[in-house]
């Protein structure tokens, strides 16, 4: 009880720290939003006094000292209401993330867990068959794939896969003629604009995985209890699973709510590339337009959900593993 | 019910021995740093039903030996070369799986550390179930009848089955090992030092399980163990080992009678009676009733004489007096609702200066923590210590470096006490910048004393080594001379043998008690280990539980024992001769 | 089965004398890292990439920036990878742009790990409210997803090259490795020979610095190897969102400007492929390393095989 | 890199008919929102098609065409009456009245924030009288009306019951253009051609569909009609997807160096005079733009686009040769030192320069680049500095920078001049400004600048841009390197008459006023050739 009471209490303050640094991060930056929006419109020709004022007007850039925005803005934030998007503006921020998220849940989200299983796999194969072409291969080639550049392995896919073999959709998260909707035929044309990004995320965020997990995996193929198991004849495909695989996993769980933050991250790059419309692609236009209101409402959700993500892995944990269980 | 008559029945046909081991050779060898031959032409033969014991100091290859008979040796082990015939079918060649289809009625092995040898995830009762499942020998229906029947054999309660490893204790755990292996139903059943990592009270209790079983059972056996006086207590016959050769091979009354070779009478040598009228052991001299007040400079035979003359200008002066006072130790709870544990009790007694005093007790009795009490690093929840006119209990932090002047330690493993990376010569001479107020060229000097008054010399040769690159009995010297840097007057040793070799034990011994005359500083001597108790010190205090059980002069407590705690310590403690002559 | 390798016959005592014993130790680390064939294989590329981008003016056939030849250019004798959009020699911006890459790689690695050992160590050794308190703060930079964080803040100091990149990437990166150490840290603390410094008089400074800290070099070394990678990685990513500096020749840029000119429209994708595979080499290598590195503080992790 | 065998090729979406224009021309980012108020920033582009302005201004040379207004009348300076075409309806089936102008204007008086050409900085009051509208400016102010009628108009009928109009998304749009929104999805809109369009006759595309993914990759491969993109290689690229690719790239501005004559050293003429001869505009260009753009002459004017402006007096179209000799010389006379190596300042320390470009504007950061290799040459250092756009923005307008790229001038050559170099404009450094931000004082220009806002005479008008432009040659307010292109791209498979350098009606950018020109000249390519 001590426990969770502790790890709760650490998440609170997590929490509050992570909404300030999201307050301040944005206000840090040189140039205002009207300058960010001016930057947009010159790009189609000089941008008049009248038209600055007119923007300026529009966004009602913000007031008031920084204390005092800090209040208003810890409101907003405990009313989960997180204004106006300035670079789309008048687009409130709650309804861009909300078109945003499900592609960015479902893209991230099961490459996340389908590297994890795979890549665990594949480790837990390695390290039992060490020193073999079934170790040599998932950990230098995982090694190696792990080390492509996001970007580069999505453009390298994108240009092969989507522009010269036609394969798949090269941009958007569905095909351009269909509404969002929650039909069949809509999530099976969602997952196939996915499949790219996804395997871009997947190919490289596996050899993490599958290195982590055969080091682990290594260990406990030394410990005690694997010869004991061994001695007592049990076969090969249990002693594995069951009992090396089995404990390697538990420090490998702590490093899978953290690997959510890297794989936002990554689907940054890889949205930016695919045309994706997830929170990836929504964020960094945020950054670059210096759109306050979305910046801070995307930072806060990311932040929270690795730190959600991280609560549970540790009750997961605790679930896993009986000597946490007292 | 399947017993060991009707696997026995089906191996019949071999009348020969069990076990039949020729030329074997097993070499590690690890990537990154050169080969060892841990294992060099060993031959032996075991017959059925016979209960063998194999001795050899710690890398002495016993494990090893083990292992490979038992078809367990991996890499970075190989099988150099040599058969090993068991049941008359070779298992040096055999692949895996016929390996493993061997396991169940054939042979079956008890690991070392039976601490770790369970799979922390898993329920004692799973354990069985899966060995059960791999080899089908019992049917679905009767497993958890059969595992209950298998813990009982042990002397463990069927509740244990439904519990995960850490929920038990060490010497359950033990006990669930071989109950696992027992399962297997084999003919040949190798213990590895199967009580080591226990208490010794609880290491007496599992072998007199191991006997008993073996005896019902009717398992051949193999004991492997470091301690010559444990396998002497159980087994038929001895195998001696040294550098990884077989180099006495006898029934256990030749051992003991006509040992052979000059490694087992160097082991038998070392072991004797604490109870005995007069107690010696080879370096260590007679040891009467009364203490001696001769000091005599023989040494161990593997090292140089001690100098003559005692370097240390203080030897004279006597030091403060250790005065402990109705002190109590309570540790918050491991678990909210628990009530705290109660590490110490009420414990007082006198160190007087130049007084050496024994602190004995089982695991968890409190030794420990009454160190950390003296030392300043824990506080006292009650009562007093006082060194001298300083209270220990009341010393604020920044002060303790002043109680380090007075009060050392030795610490109890000489492999992690020293740091890897540093020379004897740094280790020393930061001990001595630190807490004296010699300089330069003085250190320098001083830690020649130093390594000269712990027999290191020639000093030139000690002085650039690192720890691995010293014996167990040499870094333990260092560690000693590091405890001794500042002159302090009264020294701490915490088990300070208990992780050395029987062979390097009494050098070590000698040592401290030759300290204790020359230079006159006082020793609390903190054990489990009655013999060296009773050799090196004058006074003793058993705890138990945290509380005093007896005391007094280590001689009559050792002969006449009053307490029943500690009747029982001295039953306990392995004496090859009593195990015969009974 | 071997609780202490140190005992192995191998280390003879009589080898190896006057010779500083942190500097011995780091040569039988590097002879355990070169045993391990991954290691060497890593290192060999490391050593390669090291070399061109020391020896760059010397290699590339024309400067980086000299722009005075034929636009987007297919390979041919006198440009083996081509031109690029602007009439550059790709050729000679890989090989200058190897410079860059090694920079930040060792650069931001270097920083973010002796900020990870720094506080790493304090944060181990100390108990009580100072550890809580490093505690709070790794756990923010680690929660706070580094990707982002590093793009506000390289927005937000876009003025000044790639020393402001180095720094963003250290600043973002170090929270992991300061964890890891911290928890080698904490077992060391309670070895007996930390104990027995204490007992020697040593202060809590030179207790971490000079006890602790040399028995973790190879933690260190992994620990370094693995944030030059990601740094490596990182600093591709945001020249390659254009919020790095555009105007130097790196890697990273490389591919931001063949994107920019639609390498791969204009069937130039040397210009793309090429710099994207030399920043997989460069982090493959010191992953390749690590594998070495790994031996050193867990002997399991040699290489060997189970023989199954 | 032509032959390489992994070229790709456009292939359009085969569900297009033939009637349908596909244009990439709106971003999304990625996707769209559904915005299309005309008076918001964040507007879809094709609010252009949508609502109508009352004049058509020519984004290449600046000319008039009318459109909802028939018909205009300036023959004071101070005064504007448009006549409004008959026979005009909203899309809806209600008609065009003057009732919706005057609400139009009246609403931007209302919400400033709407304001964005800012008309109400010119415009003191309007009037309406049958069809026929008076604007009363508040001054003599004759360039107003370009401005004014630029105004695109929104029905009243709808607009007056919308409470607030600056964050009114507009979602349904009801115009008067020659295209109405038919579907919208965050991926694509598509627009059918309005019937009832007072031009409907001219119009013969019957569909338009935006999409939003607009990449690079995308207007290759996707079968594009038209798209506004710089494409790199526009040739080996965009040409070798479809043989009916054609591309037209315009200037549309002056890229150039301007400095901050608040600032030393360019307060002084020969400074500014040296950069401008120690730099080659072509080299630059050629850099930046891949040899797409001409060098930027340095008269203010974007040729050939307004040619008939220019004074023939200025030698050379006002291109300045570069000439490192003089270039030099001309430093040496503002004080520096040149020891055939390295130019040092006043003070003896070696000359170095910062300039400042947004993060992201690559053809910019060419030029920068070029322009740091060429002043090299005479020995001075050049470093960059690159903040991100916003940042660049607010740099410039405080103006925190002492030499930046930037762009200027643009189809009105008056309008050019005015932001660039009046001295209204000017706010001391530190204080925000949109316009002047080189922070220029200049009398003769101002008073040329005001002469210019005096005179109804088309004559005399150009008579004052001649003096405009002799300033601009001989006091270089900046230094002009290179024009920024209009990237236009299009396709004649489908469709013919595109603007281009044969026909240059209307600038090809798929922004702004050019879509509602194209669109009534665009006829499909079959039924051309069948007629
Ligand atoms: N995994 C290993 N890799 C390399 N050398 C090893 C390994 N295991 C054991 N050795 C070496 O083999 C030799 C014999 O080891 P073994 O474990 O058999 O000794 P032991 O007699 O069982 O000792 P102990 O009493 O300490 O258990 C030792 O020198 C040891 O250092
Ligand atoms: N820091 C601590 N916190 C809580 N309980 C402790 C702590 N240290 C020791 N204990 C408990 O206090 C009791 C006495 O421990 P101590 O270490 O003094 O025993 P010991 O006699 O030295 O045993 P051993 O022979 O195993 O070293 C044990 O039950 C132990 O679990
Ligand atoms: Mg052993
Ligand atoms: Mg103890």
């Amino acid at each position: 009880m001590r426990y969770v009471l502790n790890k709760l209490g650490l998440f609170a303050l997590t929490l509050w720290a992570a909404v300030t640094l999201n307050f301040l991060l944005p206000r840090l930056m040189p140039g205002s939003p009207a300058d960010a929006a001016i930057a947009r419109l010159a790009q189609n020709g000089p941008v008049s006094e009248e038209t600055r004022a007119a923007v300026e007007a529009q966004l009602g850039v913000p007031d008031g000292s920084l204390l005092a925005q800090y209040w208003a803005y810890l409101g907003q934030v405990v009313r989960l209401d997180f204004g106006v998007s300035y670079a789309f503006y008048p687009e409130p921020v709650s309804g861009l993330i909300g078109r945003a998220l499900p592609y960015t849940l479902i893209l991230v989200g099961a490459v996340t867990v389908l590297a994890f299983v795979l890549g665990t796999l594949l480790g837990v194969m390695a390290a039992w068959k060490r020193g073999t072409w079934m170790d040599a291969l998932p950990t230098v080639g995982g090694s190696f794939i792990n080390t492509f550049p996001y970007f580069w392995t999505s453009l390298l896919l994108l240009f092969f896969l989507g522009y010269i073999a036609h394969l798949f959709p090269t941009s958007g998260a569905y095909s351009a003629t269909t509404t969002p909707q929650l039909s069949g035929s809509f999530v099976v044309d969602a997952l196939y604009h996915a499949a790219l990004p996804a395997l871009t995320l997947l190919v490289t965020s596996l050899g993490g995985w599958i290195i982590g997990m055969r080091n682990a995996m290594i260990n406990t193929l030394g410990e005690d209890y694997v010869t004991f198991a061994e001695a007592n004849g049990i076969g090969g495909r249990t002693v594995a699973l069951r009992y090396a695989a089995r404990n390697a996993i538990l420090p490998n769980l702590t490093g899978f709510g953290m690997a959510l933050g890297g794989v936002v991250g990554g689907s940054i790059l890889v949205e930016q590339v695919f045309g994706y419309p997830g929170i990836g692609f929504l964020l960094f236009n945020a950054v670059i337009g210096q759109d306050y209101p979305l910046m801070q409402a995307l930072f806060l959700m990311i932040t929270v959900s690795v730190l959600v993500a991280n609560l549970l892995v540790d009750i997961l944990y605790g679930a896993l593993d009986p000597r946490t269980r007292r | 019910m399947t017993s060991t008559q009707t696997s026995a029945a089906r191996d019949s046909a071999a009348d020969g021995p069990i076990l039949a081991v020729q030329d074997l050779s097993v070499v590690y060898e690890p990537v990154g740093a050169s080969p060892t031959h841990a294992v060099r032409e060993v031959s032996l033969e075991v017959s059925r039903g016979e209960f063998v014991g194999l001795v050899g100091e710690s890398g002495s290859g016993k494990s090893t030996l083990g292992f490979a008979i038992t078809g367990l040796a991996s890499a970075p082990a190989r099988i150099e070369g040599g058969r090993i015939v068991f049941a008359g079918r070779d298992i040096a060649t055999m692949d895996h799986e016929s390996l493993r289809a061997q396991r169940q009625g054939g042979f079956a092995m008890v690991l070392q550390s039976g601490m770790n040898a369970l799979n922390p995830v898993r329920t004692i009762r799973k354990h069985f179930h899966e060995i059960f499942a791999a080899h089908g020998h019992v049917p679905r229906a009767r497993r958890d009848a059969r595992a209950a029947e298998l813990v009982g054999k042990v002397s463990l309660g069927p509740d244990v089955l439904d519990r995960y490893p850490d929920q038990l204790s060490g010497g359950m755990r033990q006990r669930v090992t071989i109950a696992l292996a027992l399962s297997l139903e084999p003919q040949l059943m190798v213990f590895d030092e199967p009580t080591t990592a226990l208490d010794v009270l609880v290491q007496h209790a599992v072998m007199d399980t191991i006997r008993e079983l073996q005896a019902s059972e009717g398992f051949t056996a193999i004991l492997i163990s470091h301690d010559l006086g444990v396998v002497l207590e159980s087994a038929h016959r001895v195998l001696v080992m040294h550098d990884g050769r077989i180099v006495e091979d006898a029934s256990s009354t030749d051992i003991l009678t006509r040992p052979r070779h000059e490694y087992t009478r160097m082991l038998l040598s070392h072991y004797a009676d604490p109870r005995a009228e007069v107690v010696s052991l080879p370096g260590l001299e007679d040891r009467a009733v009364l203490p001696a007040d001769r000091a005599d400079g023989d040494s161990e035979p593997t090292r140089a004489p001690v100098p003559s003359a005692a370097p240390v200008p203080s030897a004279a002066s006597a030091g403060p007096e250790l005065r402990v006072r109705g002190v109590s130790k309570a540790y918050a709870p491991p678990r909210r609702g628990l009530p705290p544990v109660r590490a110490v009790q009420d414990v007082s007694f006198t160190l007087a200066p130049g007084g050496a005093t024994a602190l004995v007790g089982q695991s968890g009795s409190g030794k420990s923590t009454l160190a950390k009490l003296i030392t300043g690093i824990e506080r006292p929840t009650e009562g007093t210590i006082e060194i001298g006119d300083v209270s220990v209990g009341d010393l604020p932090r920044r002060r303790l470096r002043d109680l380090r002047r007075t009060v050392q330690m030795v610490f109890q493993d000489p492999y992690t006490a020293l740091n890897p990376l540093s020379t004897v010569e740094y280790t020393l001479s930061r001990a001595v910048a630190n807490l004296t107020d010699v300089r330069r060229d003085g250190v320098r000097r001083r830690v020649r004393e130093l390594l000269e008054t712990v027999g290191l010399t020639p000093v030139e040769q000690y002085l650039t080594k690192l720890p691995h690159q010293l014996s167990g009995g040499q870094r333990q010297r260092v560690v000693i001379a590091r405890a001794l840097a500042c002159d302090p007057r009264v020294i701490i040793a915490d088990e300070p043998v208990s992780m050395l070799d029987v062979s390097l034990r009494a050098g070590v011994l000698s040592l401290l008690r030759e300290l204790r005359e020359t230079t006159g500083v006082s020793l609390l001597y903190i054990t489990h280990d009655l013999l060296s108790a009773r050799l090196v010190t004058d006074e003793i205090i058993v705890l138990h539980e945290g509380r005093i059980a007896e005391d007094g002069p280590t001689a009559q407590v050792m002969r006449a024992p009053r307490d029943e705690y500690t009747i029982r310590l001295l039953d306990a403690i392995p004496d090859p001769r009593r195990a015969l002559s009974a | 089965m071997n609780r202490r390798p140190e005992t192995a016959p191998g280390a003879a005592p009589t080898t190896e004398r006057r010779i500083h014993p942190g500097l011995r130790a780091l040569a039988s680390s590097a002879r355990t890292v070169w045993g391990n064939r991954k290691a060497r294989i890593g290192l060999i590329v490391i050593g390669i990439l090291l070399l061109v981008a020391l020896f760059a003016p010397l290699l590339a056939p024309y400067g980086p920036t000299d722009n005075s030849f034929d636009r987007s250019q297919d390979a041919s004798l006198q440009h083996w990878l081509g031109t690029t959009a602007a009439g550059e020699d790709v050729l000679s911006q890989l090989i200058f742009g190897a410079r860059i890459s090694v920079l930040v790689g060792f650069g931001a690695g270097f920083i973010s790990t002796l900020i990870a050992v720094i506080v790493g160590l304090t944060w181990g050794y100390l108990t009580g409210f100072a550890a809580d308190a490093i505690n709070f703060l790794v756990n923010l930079f680690l929660v706070i997803p580094g990707m982002p964080l590093m793009i506000v803040v390289a927005t937000y100091l876009s003025n000044g090259g790639i020393s402001v990149i180095i720094v963003v990437i250290a600043i973002t990166g170090w929270a992991w490795g300061a964890r890891v150490l911290r928890s080698q840290t904490a077992t060391l603390r309670s070895r007996d020979f930390v104990q027995s410094a204490r007992f020697s008089g040593e202060r809590a400074g030179r207790i971490i610095f000079r006890e602790i800290l040399p028995n973790m070099t190879s933690l260190i070394t992994g620990s370094f190897f693995g944030a030059a990678t990601a740094a490596i990685l990182a600093e591709a990513g945001l020249e390659f969102l254009g919020l790095g500096d555009s105007s130097v020749v790196s890697w990273g840029t490389m591919i931001y400007w063949a994107q920019n000119s639609n390498a791969l429209l204009t069937g130039q994708w040397a210009l793309l492929f090429a710099p994207g595979l030399c920043i997989a080499l460069m982090a493959t290598s010191l992953t390749l390393i690590n594998f070495g590195v790994d031996g050193i503080s867990n002997p399991r992790l040699r290489e060997g095989s189970t023989g199954r | 890199a032509s032959g390489c065998s992994l070229q790709v090729r456009s292939r359009p979406d085969p569900t297009i008919g033939a009637d349908t224009l596909q244009i990439a021309g709106d971003k999304g980012n990625p996707t769209f929102t559904a915005n299309f108020n005309p008076f918001q920033a964040n507007a879809r582009t094709s609010v252009g098609l949508i609502y109508e302005p009352l004049i058509l201004l020519n984004p290449l040379d600046g000319s008039m065409d009318p459109w909802l207004a028939a018909d205009w009348d300036q023959s004071d300076p101070s005064s504007v009456t448009m006549t409004l075409r008959e026979g005009v309806t909203w899309s809806d089936g209600t008609p065009l009245t003057a009732d919706d102008v005057l609400f139009t204007f009246r609403m931007l008086k209302e919400f400033p924030a709407n304001d964005l050409k800012g008309v109400w900085g010119h415009l003191d009051s309007l009037e309406a009288d049958g069809s026929r509208i008076r604007f009363t400016l508040k001054g003599s102010d004759s360039p107003a009306v370009g401005i004014l009628g630029a105004t695109l108009i929104v029905p009243e009928h709808i607009w007056s019951d919308v409470e607030d109009p600056t964050t009114w998304r507009n979602e349904k749009p009801v115009g008067s253009g020659p295209f109405t929104l038919a579907s919208f999805t965050p991926l694509q809109y598509s627009m059918d051609r309005f019937a009832d369009h007072w031009a409907a006759d001219d119009v013969d595309v019957e569909h338009i569909v935006f999409p939003a993914a607009t990449g690079e990759l995308d207007v290759v491969t996707k079968g594009y009609d038209w798209c506004y993109s710089f494409m790199s290689d526009v040739d080996a690229t965009w040409g070798a997807a479809n043989a009916h690719n054609r591309h037209w790239f315009p200037p549309g501005g002056i890229i150039g160096l301007h400095p901050n004559h608040d600032k030393a050293p360019f307060d002084d003429l020969d400074v500014r005079r040296g950069l401008a001869l120690a730099i080659d505009g072509d080299a630059v260009g050629q850099a930046a733009a891949e040899g797409y753009m001409d060098e930027a002459g340095q008269t203010g004017l974007l040729l050939p686009n307004q040619e008939d402006l220019l004074d023939p007096s200025i030698p050379d179209k006002g291109i300045i040769a570069q000439d490192a000799k003089a270039a030099i010389a001309s430093f040496e006379k503002a004080g520096f030192t040149h020891d055939g190596s390295v130019m040092r300042t006043k003070d003896g320390d070696p000359f170095t320069l910062a300039i400042t470009t947004a993060n992201g504007y690559t053809d910019w950061l060419r030029a920068v680049q070029e322009v740091q290799r060429q002043l090299g040459k005479i020995g001075i250092e050049v470093t960059i500095s690159a903040p991100q756009a916003a940042a660049y923005e607010a740099a410039l307008s405080d103006g925190d920078f002492t030499l930046a790229v930037g762009s200027s001038n643009g189809s009105d050559a008056y309008q050019g001049y005015a932001n660039l170099l009046s001295s209204e404009y000017y706010q001391p450094v530190g204080k925000t400004s949109q316009n002047n931000r080189i922070r220029f004082r200049d009398e003769e220009v101002d008073d040329l600048l005001r002469r210019y806002r005096e005179s109804v005479d088309e004559d005399e008008q150009t008579e004052i841009i001649h003096g405009l432009e002799q300033a601009f040659y001989e006091k270089i307010p900046i230094v002009s390197l290179y024009y920024g292109g209009l990237w236009g791209l299009y396709n004649d498979g489908r469709f013919t008459g595109w603007p281009d350098a044969e026909d240059p009606y209307t600038a090809p950018q798929t922004y702004g006023s050019s879509p509602l020109k194209v669109l009534t000249r665009l006829r499909r390519a079959g039924k051309e050739s069948a007629s």
